[in-house]
């Protein structure tokens, strides 16, 4: 990092931020690209993208298996890349990062190994109606398959949590996990991470948090919150695609069988019996993604380069200037109004289906996801089986580019009419 | 702003997407088959009257959708109606074309007055996400009406 | 891809070839670098890494969400990379063809959802004593966790498969999957792929191939083989880590209930119950890897502009050149020695550890592997536990390079005299 | 070619690598562990006999491994003999620093005559990929000598 941030600390200075993320530079339809869907995917920064580049053109081999220079090298890079991971969760050790192909599949591991190798049928599995069908789906698939009980957490009107319905559904004991989102990828929400984690400890339950979004837009400390598991992925952090984290106490990851088989998880192999070897690596099978952990690497780096505090003022400054502009477009609504939210907005216009008016957004250069964002069941919970559009904003995102919004959404309002 | 935009959406199709004809569940229908769009969650719910003469005497349909999926639902039921349901599948694979690629080679052929009436979808090939949400009825007519089972299935994906 | 080429179907213009991988330029430990992994991991040409550069800079968004051109333009990208596949594999869809993270992956989502899904206890897999960990191990959880049998087809001590115990051992009707390795990457053996799909389907099995080497060294064409399923991993065919291909004949793809749940993979969620999309997004949970499905792509176009004949020949040219050196050093054994083999060489000396002959060699400037390669059952096969030097050749090794290995093996000998 | 690797591969490690002393099951032996480096494959089993006073009496060892390994657990068994446990940890905390960083700064305290002995395998740090090579006898010496299980296992990993 060229660490040119540390001057503005009075905030971001986000036009220097823009220089770093050559994509924004087109027109898109003959307009300038604004880019409002980073929830979806954020776009790289040069930093990440050189960074896999020098480790392909330099210093690549595959990792933990040829005892020569560049082996060595790629290995260092590699661990270097899961120590970072670790300080950047402030985790307690390294040893308690597994790196995966994205929060999905970190997910799905904790489903299968913690949910079928320690949770027991009869036990009970808590998450809300406010999850990424990534923390549902898996959580259904263990209940059909290994009869654990699949418990909801209701939303409040307001898009939050409702901690008293948490506490209801932990009453009786049986929850073994509490499995909900650190930040809801629909509404916005932070979620009372410690809250949840001492009501769920108090019941008995560990808590997994789902901080796909979270990680992205708050300081993120797992033994703080006291976490047991925490997921996040790294192609919305500013990091590549094809990786993903998964975080969790030591002793847990101990307690847990392998997921998948194969090479590097294990200690021995014979036909009849296989050993497994410790974490991590007991749970990263076959070759890891590499180039990815380099570039992820370079993307905490980069976020904290610029740091939590400085990017949380710009967030809040966007999501103020977004909530005034937006409650400014008639006949436009917008889902939750959450004490904390970070800079994810979901919205219907009365007179337009959120795809129709994606389009029209598009042809405006203006980049949102319309349809019901992998949260089918939220959207259900609102009326709003047809989906919603959704604006998310990033590092590089202005207050000019929420103006575009609003004057476009007036625009397509009209255009509806 | 969007004036480039009235190629995609028509009078006809906004009018047709506001107020969708034979927008209802279809008493007696004897075809029956669902749609769904799993990428913005449309989904329609088709009924067809087949008369014994193997004619599409009515149909209708019900769901929620885009502006073009229900345009696009309504005119189809509009134009095949009294159609053979080989006639019924030729214009299902014309206007599939007529979505993707704009034009409709042979469309001075047979059914020139039906393609004449779905011309004004012709629009959606230059938004290629879009070309689903026109296809998606027509995928929906063919599974209707495929042989075998009463009940189907259509997913535009 | 330039298209340079071309001119040379005399054989391979190895120097052209070079040219093309930045990191081989590079002197280690004083020594240009020997680079004699490829097995392991390959090396990545410019035309890999700046297609993937190019997705990040100018094409970039998560797929198969947003109705926007950044969107539509990474969804055509990343479709594009998987009908290139299925044209490299000759299958008959690109529908057929899933991306995974590794080649691990790809035979992990067999053992689970064929093999839990559809397998029924009592029933047996087939595999052979040259697998990979990758195919073995989750063959071996399968076999604990799901009580389907595992059997084991001999290798011969020319190093190929026993077709005759693979005949015995399929007799009994009792197999349901024969999953064996279409080239060891340990031996080198190129195994009969079409001999033991044929066997295979007499006996009413169908056949897993691994192809993570043949896809390499040896053009693949699934249907001719008569294969159900193919898995290979990206970063050895020239392309990026965080990537492989599960490719399985439509019909199976449709029968298998899906292995990881999460987003892209539904198509209606609500708490209750979940409906499956169609395969292949049925098997892809969450974001895909999008820029390495770009990577591998280009990798992809890479060797198909080289061309299978030419690269071969220049393989065989290597292995004939490898044979005959090696065998004059003395004290040297080579492992194997089977009629179809690619440029994959295993080795032991009589005075030398592995471990130790390797870091002779990496000051040498020469990179191989020492270890069991993650075939430890092999080693065992063969007695020697301790494991062997391992060095195979890619389109970028040169004759020179095998000279450079054979005169520093020799000096090695006297070294440990 | 190689002259350069006699730092790692000084006479006295080819020496105990070739013949290591104490190579052999210890029959009597009150404390014993296995070592694994899964990486490479090396493999020991170590028997150590504690005397009632807390002394290292004898320690052998087995298993198969690279001369770097089987030249360390030769040199660690004949250094041990007659240290208290105490003594041995240290021994054990000192020769990783040894192995990693290639000096041993408070080695001129106690125990500097064993360091000396063990000094040949300094060289071990120049080669990040062979200290576990250098430590894997030493890991399975503090598991031997661990409280509680008589039956231990130490991975180099
Ligand atoms: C024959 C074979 N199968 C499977 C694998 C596993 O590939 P990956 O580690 O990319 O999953 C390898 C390579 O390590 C291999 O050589
Ligand atoms: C809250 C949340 N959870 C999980 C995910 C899944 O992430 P991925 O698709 O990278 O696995 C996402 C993003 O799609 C998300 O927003």
């Amino acid at each position: 990092m060229d660490g040119h941030f540390a001057a503005s600390d009075a905030g971001l200075d986000v036009a220097r931020v823009r220089e770093d993320f050559p994509i924004l530079a087109q027109t898109v339809r003959g307009k300038p690209l604004v880019f409002l869907d980073s929830a979806a995917s954020a776009q790289k920064p040069r930093q990440v993208i050189s960074a896999m580049v020098r480790c392909m053109e330099t210093a690549y081999a595959n990792v933990h298996r040829g005892p020569y220079y560049l082996s060595e090298q790629a290995t260092d890079a590699y661990e270097a890349a899961r120590a970072a991971v670790a300080r950047f969760l402030g985790a307690a050790d390294a040893r308690e990062v597994v790196f995966t192909r994205n929060a999905t599949e970190s997910i799905n591991l904790v489903a299968h190994s913690y949910g079928r190798g320690v949770l027991r049928p009869g036990q009970a599995v808590l998450i809300s109606e406010m999850e990424h069908h990534a923390n549902i789906v898996p959580w259904q698939m263990l209940r059909d398959g290994h009869g654990v009980e699949l418990r909801v957490c209701r939303v409040t009107e307001a898009g939050e949590i409702d901690l008293e319905d948490l506490s209801a559904k932990l009453a009786d004991g049986k929850v073994g996990l509490v499995a909900v989102t650190h930040m809801s990828n629909v509404l916005g929400t932070v979620t009372p991470a410690e809250r949840i984690a001492a009501l769920a400890h108090e019941a008995g339950a560990l808590v997994l948090f789902d901080g796909s979004q979270a990680a992205v837009h708050r300081r993120v400390d797992v033994q703080a919150i006291g976490a047991d598991f925490y997921a996040f992925t790294g192609h919305k952090l500013y990091g590549p695609t094809g990786i993903g984290v998964l975080w969790a106490r030591a002793e847990l990851l101990d307690r847990m069988p392998p997921f998948l088989g194969g090479g590097e998880m294990i200690s021995s192999v014979t036909f009849e019996k296989t050993e497994w070897a410790p974490a991590p690596a007991k749970f990263e099978a076959g070759t890891p993604p590499i180039v990815e952990a380099v570039g992820l690497r370079a993307a905490i780096d980069y976020v904290s380069a610029i740091g939590m505090p400085a990017s949380e003022a710009h967030e809040r400054r966007l999501v103020d200037h977004a909530m005034r502009r937006l409650s400014d477009v008639e006949g436009l609504t917008v889902l939750g109004r959450a004490q904390d939210r970070g800079g994810v907005f979901s919205f219907a216009l009365d007179n337009a289906h959120p795809h129709d008016l994606s389009t029209l957004l598009d042809r405006a250069g203006i980049a949102v996801r319309a349809g019901r964002h992998c949260a089918e069941p939220l959207h259900a919970r609102f009326g709003l089986e047809g989906g919603t559009c959704r604006a998310s904003f990033g590092l590089y995102t202005t207050v000019e580019e929420v103006d575009t919004l609003a004057e476009a959404l007036t625009k397509a309002r009209e255009f509806f009419n | 702003m969007f004036d480039d935009l009235r190629d995609l959406y028509q009078e006809v199709i906004l009018d047709h997407g506001r107020k969708p004809r034979n927008f209802r569940r279809l008493e007696g229908a004897n075809r029956v088959a669902r749609g769904d769009n799993p990428l913005c969650g449309d989904r329609m719910e088709l009924f067809v009257n087949v008369s014994p003469e193997g004619r599409i005497a009515e149909a209708a349909f019900q769901g929620r959708g885009c502006a073009i999926s229900m345009a696009s639902a309504s005119l189809m039921t509009e134009t095949v109606r009294g159609k053979t349901q080989a006639e019924a599948a030729e214009l299902s694979g014309k206007f599939r074309e007529l979505a993707m690629s704009g034009v409709c080679p042979d469309c001075g052929a047979s059914l020139a007055g039906e393609m004449e009436r779905l011309q004004p979808l012709a629009g959606v090939h230059e938004f290629p996400s879009r070309v689903k949400c026109a296809t998606l009825a027509w995928h929906t007519l063919n599974a209707a009406l495929a042989d075998g089972a009463e009940e189907r299935n259509a997913t535009s994906e």
